[in-house]
């Protein structure tokens, strides 16, 4: 017999310490297993978050630093700028990205900084206990908002995957999930394609995954797929956002 | 003469950036250092080096953060307010054991303050200045020349200890033109081959990790323990001080920067007056020439300290006395320049 | 040999330019000079000052709140330097924008025309160099020609149209004096 | 045919293997592992068709997907 599926060379043999069912450990293997298939493993540099991805260095097999909260972007720009013939991506949660480091994370996409980030969006500040991200949903229930996000006083789910693709500087913007097999698959070209972008020098890339978070959100794992499916990707449609490949053929 | 140049302070610091082997500059506007980004923004085009203006001083330490990672030779400058938000990136260098060079041209505060050269940074930049526990080499130029030759060493510094190093000038420096000679060398010989812990890819080594954050049970402080001796050999070995009169002096006149020299030229006019005054400069604010200090308490009637700002370098001073010698001060804040004639008059008063 | 000098003018008037010149006439000289601009919002629109030190010693601050000359390129600058100069000091002004009549004790007044003068040249722009030039022939403290060396090094490639006329300028103001 | 080995120290018996397996070849165990989680256990009935879903849907990665030879 033959392994088929087994984890990637990128990947260390460190069990991780997520939750159960958290979908962080999917999206670490499907960029371990997109570096292995592009052979990039030893030129690549990764950006760890704050938040509760702040241990990935403990589990990819490859270069990787953390960052200050919000400041991926800013980093993996020094990073890209003096290296450039390396592979750089950043790894940030919804608080990371899109609350603290909103200002790093638009100012990279618009200067079109040759690199990859993967925004992981489950709705909720996990780390640090459940609290409002700004990607909560409406009326979703956080330690922050215990009569759920009111918008009157909260304001609304931010979808900056599509603010991005407004910026002239971006070049590839796409919504995935893994919150079925099929999803998986599909989130696991998105990022091969975010990174390949960056090999071939086409600019700012961006995959944001949908991930489950059922501690936060009060369910059990199974239930959190349903989450996904039900709750958020109404507000976050799947898809491409952005792809000026496609634009350029006329196909978006 | 030797071949000397007129410069501006700021573009001092650029240049002897660039002789200190920068290869990367992240800046963002601030007055009064603006000359200084617009500087870099044509010098490290020139040289093939990296410029970014960033969209935040946030964003410029960062990215410093980034480059010195991958081990160039990283800088980033601003002014008072803009180094308080960078002061997170500074903490994080640090807890990295990562070097840099982060320039700040002070200016009036608190808050958004005023323009004008002022002191009032001291206690951020040599009690670290960040959260947690730690230590930065500062130098204090007190002359456009001082600005090149300080901003050039502090390179070598920063790699030498692997921890990033201030230059801490103000707005008077910054914008003032004076002579400068301009020595070129090779500023990578001593340290370039030496950085075996940078991330550029994992190619034929085992993959690195470069991280402030250290959970395991006591992790964080063996991790202290071991930055606290690399202060304490900065402490050993880079103290800096300019000293002049001090063997009949009954008075020293402490100053750094911009205040020393006003110190100087008020020194000049009491000796004149047969008034025997000396003279402290601390090049190094931290470490603190506190043994110069200490060695003359038996010798002087007092220490008078001068600076930019309500007093905040007068605390070492007090520290390094010991109560052995009475310690006066006279400042100026919110850009206000002490007056040369005003530190004659103290000195009379504090030897009547 | 000590001189500090506070040139001051509208902004665009050029003073910022004769202040570098000087101190860069000063360090070809083999001098001490230090040059400090007044920077700011003051820069754009309204007055502008600089302070050049120069001295055969060191120099501390260079900042003076008494200098030994003024150079006043209009009446404003006038009043607002004109009682901080030192006793027997100097101040060369330009008359051609001056409407009052000034008297100041135990300081030495040079009216020049300098605006009339730059006119005549061709161009009011360059009223900051017969100023300057009245103030070299006055003070001795640079001469002539290291300044007319220094003007082609300061005005750079980019400015080189600028120098003869900058030059005609600077000599003219030195003749008048 | 196929099977698969189950890392029973990584799982943390979220049970996305058992929902997702076509073929209910995947159960959590009664027994507990050392983290205290009832780890997942696989029913090898000769059924198992290496289709890797389970492997997909692993939050710790600890499943490894064999195939056997064609006979």
């Amino acid at each position: 017999m033959k392994k088929i599926f087994s984890r990637p060379e990128s990947l260390t043999a460190k069990r991780n310490i997520y939750c159960s069912g958290c979908g962080h450990g999917i999206v670490h293997r499907l960029i371990a297993e997109v570096i292995d298939e592009l052979g990039i493993r030893e030129k690549t540099i990764g950006v760890a978050p704050v938040g509760c991805a702040v241990f990935a260095y403990d589990y990819w097999n490859f270069d990787v630093t953390e960052a200050a909260h919000g400041r991926p972007p800013a980093v993996a720009t020094g990073i890209k700028r003096v290296l450039p013939d390396r592979v750089v991506f950043t790894y940030q949660g919804d608080g990371d990205l899109a609350a603290i480091g909103t200002a790093e994370t638009v100012h990279a996409a618009n200067r079109g900084e040759n690199i990859t980030i993967i925004f992981v969006n489950n709705g909720v500040y996990g780390m640090t206990g459940g609290q409002m991200a700004p990607t909560t949903l409406i009326a979703q229930k956080t330690t922050t908002t215990p009569l759920g996000r009111d918008p009157k006083i909260a304001g609304y789910p931010i979808k900056i995957s599509e603010a991005l693709g407004q910026l002239e500087g971006s070049v590839y913007i796409e919504r995935v999930t893994v919150n079925s097999p099929k999803n998986t698959i599909k989130a696991k070209r998105a990022i091969k394609k975010a990174f390949q972008n960056q090999i071939q020098n086409k600019g700012f890339s961006l995959v944001e995954v949908l991930s489950m978070c059922p501690i936060a959100w009060g369910v059990n794992p199974v239930e959190a797929l349903k989450w996904i499916e039900q709750k958020m990707i109404p507000v976050f449609p799947l898809g491409v956002i952005k792809d000026k490949d496609l634009t350029a053929k006329g196909n978006l | 003469m030797e071949n000397r140049i007129l410069m501006q302070g700021n573009h001092a610091v650029g240049e002897g950036g660039l002789q200190g082997g920068c290869q990367a500059y992240f800046g963002y506007p601030i007055t009064p250092q603006n000359e200084l980004t617009q500087y870099m923004a044509k010098r490290m085009v020139e040289e093939r080096k990296v410029f970014i203006q960033a969209e935040s001083e946030l964003a410029a330490i960062n990215m410093v953060f980034g480059a010195s990672l991958v081990g160039a030779r990283a800088m980033t400058t601003s002014s008072s307010p803009g180094i308080s938000l960078k002061q997170e990136g500074i903490s994080y260098m640090v807890g990295c054991e990562l070097p840099g060079v982060i320039v700040n041209i002070q200016r009036g505060g608190p808050g958004l303050g005023n323009i004008a050269g002022a002191q009032g940074d001291y206690f951020q930049a040599t009690r670290g200045g960040g959260h947690g526990d730690y230590y930065l080499i500062v130098l204090a130029p007190d002359s456009v020349q001082e600005m090149y030759d300080l901003t050039r060493e502090a390179f070598d510094l920063a790699d030498k200890y692997r921890n990033p190093v201030i230059v801490l000038a103000d707005g008077i420096l910054g914008q003032m033109l004076e002579p400068v000679k301009i020595v070129k060398k090779n500023p990578m010989s001593n340290f370039s081959a030496k950085k075996d812990w940078i991330l550029d890819g994992c190619k034929g080594r085992k993959p690195r990790m470069v991280r402030s954050l250290l959970m395991g049970e006591g992790v964080l402080e063996e991790h202290n323990l071991k930055l606290g001796k690399k202060y304490e050999r900065m402490r050993k070995s880079e103290v800096r001080v300019e000293t002049d009169n001090l063997e009949d002096a009954e008075v020293a006149l402490v100053g750094y920067g911009i205040s020393a020299r006003i110190c100087k030229e008020a020194m000049e006019i009491a000796r004149q007056k047969g008034i025997k005054v000396g003279l402290v400069r601390p090049i190094t604010l931290w470490p603190f020439p506190e043994k110069v200090i200490a060695e003359n308490v038996d010798r002087l009637k007092a220490f008078l300290v001068i600076e930019m700002s309500l007093g905040q370098m007068v605390e070492d001073v007090r520290l390094a006395t010991n109560g052995k010698c009475p310690v006066y001060f006279y400042g100026r804040t919110g850009g206000g320049i002490p007056e040369v004639d005003v530190i004659v008059e103290r000195i009379e008063k504090i030897l009547k | 040999m000590r001189e500090e000098i506070i040139m001051a003018g509208f902004g665009g008037q050029g003073i910022m330019f004769a202040g570098t010149l000087l101190a860069h006439a000063a360090m070809e000289e083999g001098l001490n000079v230090t040059y400090f601009p007044s920077y700011g919002a003051e820069m754009r629109g309204g007055t502008a000052n600089c302070t050049v030190i120069i001295s055969d010693e060191n120099i501390g601050s260079p900042v003076v709140t008494n200098p030994s000359a003024l150079l006043a390129m209009n009446e404003s600058s006038l009043e607002k330097f004109s009682s901080k100069v030192k006793k027997d000091g100097l101040i060369i002004v330009n008359s051609s924008l001056l409407k009052k009549e000034i008297k100041i004790n135990d300081v030495e007044i040079l009216k020049i025309p300098a605006t009339e003068l730059a006119e005549k040249l061709g161009d009011n722009k360059v009223a900051n160099m017969v100023i300057l030039g009245a103030y070299i022939n006055r003070s001795k403290v640079v001469s002539l020609e290291r300044t007319m060396d220094s003007l082609k090094k300061v005005l750079g490639e980019g400015r080189k149209n600028l120098l003869k006329l900058n030059r005609e300028a600077l000599k003219k103001g030195e003749e008048n004096r | 045919m196929g099977k698969i080995i189950i890392n029973i120290e990584q799982c943390k018996g979220c049970k996305l293997c058992v929902i997702f397996c076509p073929k209910q070849l995947i159960k959590l165990s009664e027994k507990l592992n050392p983290a205290g989680y009832h780890p997942a256990e696989f029913i090898d009935n000769g059924q198992c068709n290496s289709c890797g879903l389970c492997y997909q849907m692993c939050p710790d990665v600890a499943i490894e997907v064999w195939k056997g030879e064609k006979r």
